[in-house]
């Protein structure tokens, strides 16, 4: 089993979580849950991208990687911001 | 590139896809919202750092192992605290925790 | 910390306003990065500029809308989204101006020297796309924000 | 195709699927923020990584910021019901454009999805082959820039960047009218 092919079954695996946890985002009856599940899904695509940036041998994908893993986190923080109740943004 | 080198890396990568396993399991198996918080934060940082890790180890000392430190670095710091935001939601919303016997939510 | 039945204004948590202050200036430099740098790696002035736009909204959401919306201010936003197209628009008009055609950048070559072509383009992503490009998502952030005022600019 | 074409393709029309039936429209913007991460992961996959980096960018954070402030200003439905009704005709109607679309894009070699080998747009005996590999080999030497989209972009189709670039100038202006503001506030 070569790097390559490890990094490439790797990465299918995670495909496959995400796939998994987009249950929870779909489903999650509130929504703090699918928040928490895009969450897990964008981690998941950060590593991902890292993982097939070593795989296909392209560094241009470590900076797509890590602009995802900082809008990641802008999206939680803004969706969370959202009062249901209000239905406003502070 | 030597074996210990090679070692290191599968064994990094075996333990991330564990990790990142468990926490999909418990985002979608646990019962409310603050457990689920829980397991993103604490077990899917763990995953996916085990993972940036090995991709760092695999790249060595090339120039390109800085941005893959840079996203180690950014994920710890963000994905804790996107799982607080989140927290902190659920809890100034009203949402009940989840105690023992309770229906599952 | 109760108050479950009253609906409270959201205090701001430290953890977070920490965690923004941390990323926020280097979300900053990756966005110029990626506009400076993209002619020779993935990128460009509209990417570049869109990550420049999600540092204000970091920043809005970290420490409120209306105090950013000072902070940046109106007069900034104007000038990032008006004077790209005018960069744009005279570097396109500069090439006309010497006998050329619209955005022919090989017409600037004895004033920049034989890397013409790549600087004028390097000039219409910075100064012109990026610029353009930024400036209108910071400004449809903190308008669709501030909501519809009904006339003469009141709020409703 | 390899394993994780397959497997994101799979994640990519669930998550379309999901925010076209999903009632409540908060939930359907959040759902559609993982529509965006597996659409990027896809292109990126399909070695574009500059569209990626634009629908990372884009898709991601400003989209969905911008549809989250708009549903606080508007009204956001309220529905017992999770799902919507799936409305017939229409669904009948997309599923017979999704069929028409996936025969004209046949001559796509898709087991090229995934691997060493895949030539990066314009392959031997597609029609592209010649435009494409004249700009890949000719825009060094013509420009000075090393990737040849932002060449495409900026130089051989400066004035189509330039036309774009006032459009959004204009949809910011065109905001700006239609709420009432005098200004970039």
């Amino acid at each position: 089993m070569t790097l390559t092919t490890a990094f490439l079954t790797t990465a299918a695996v995670l495909v496959v979580l995400a796939i998994a946890v987009l249950y929870r985002a779909v489903k999650g009856p509130t929504m703090q849950d699918r928040v928490i599940a895009v969450n897990v899904l964008g981690t998941n695509t950060v590593v991902i991208l890292a993982l097939l940036a070593v795989a296909l041998d392209s560094e241009s994908f470590l900076d797509i990687a890590l602009v995802y893993a900082l809008l990641n986190f802008l999206m939680a923080v803004a969706i969370s911001k959202f009062t249901v109740k209000r239905g406003d943004v502070i | 590139m030597n074996e210990i080198r090679l070692g290191a890396i599968f064994v990094l990568l075996a333990g991330g896809v564990f990790f990142t396993f468990v926490s999909a399991v418990g985002v979608i198996r646990l019962p409310d919202v603050y457990t689920r918080a829980h397991t993103a934060s604490q077990t899917d940082t763990l995953g996916a750092g085990l993972v940036v890790a090995a991709v760092v180890l695999a790249y060595g000392v090339e120039t390109e192992v800085i941005k893959a430190l840079l996203l180690l670095v950014f994920i710890f710091i963000t994905n804790p605290t996107a799982a607080h935001a989140v927290g902190r939601a659920a809890y100034e919303e009203g949402i009940e925790p989840w105690t023992k016997g309770d229906e599952r939510r | 910390m109760s108050g479950s039945d009253s609906i409270r204004p959201y205090t701001e948590s430290e953890i977070i306003m920490t965690a923004v202050r941390i990323v926020a200036p280097f979300v900053l430099t990756y966005g110029l990065f990626i506009t400076f740098h993209g002619a020779d790696s993935p990128g460009g002035g509209f990417q570049g500029g869109a990550l420049i736009g999600v540092v204000v909204f970091m920043l809005a959401f970290a420490f409120g809308i209306a105090p950013t919306r000072e902070w940046v201010g109106s007069g900034l936003m104007t000038a990032l989204a008006a004077g790209g197209v005018i960069v744009f628009v005279s570097v396109g008009l500069g090439t006309l101006a010497l006998g050329g055609k619209f955005l022919e950048y090989g017409l600037y070559e004895p004033f920049l020297g034989p890397d013409a072509t790549k600087w004028g383009m390097e000039a219409i992503e910075i100064g012109g796309v990026a610029a353009i490009v930024s400036g209108v998502i910071m400004a449809l952030f903190f308008l669709t924000a501030a909501g519809y005022a009904s006339q003469g600019g009141e709020d409703v | 195709m390899s394993a994780v074409g397959f497997a994101l393709a799979g994640f990519v029309i669930i998550t379309a699927i999901a925010t076209a039936m999903l009632r409540d429209t908060l939930a359907a913007i959040i759902v559609f923020a993982a529509y965006s991460l597996g659409m990027a992961l896809f292109y990126t996959l399909l070695l574009a990584p500059d569209v990626g980096l634009t629908e990372a960018a884009i898709g991601a954070g400003v989209t969905t910021i911008l549809l989250l402030v708009t549903i606080a200003k508007t009204t956001r439905p309220r529905a017992e019901k999770v799902f919507t009704a799936i409305n017939c005709p229409a669904a009948t109607l997309s599923v017979g454009l999704v069929a028409v679309l996936l025969f004209t894009v046949g001559s796509i070699p898709v087991e090229n999805f995934l691997g060493e080998a895949t030539p990066v747009t314009g392959a031997a005996g597609t029609p592209g082959e010649s435009v494409t590999g004249h700009y890949l080999q000719s825009t060094y030497e013509q420009t000075g820039v090393t990737n040849a989209v932002t060449a495409v972009l900026a130089a051989y189709r400066g004035f189509d960047t330039f036309g774009e670039a006032v459009v959004v100038f204009a949809a910011g202006v065109a905001v700006v009218v239609v709420l009432h503001r005098g200004e970039f506030l």
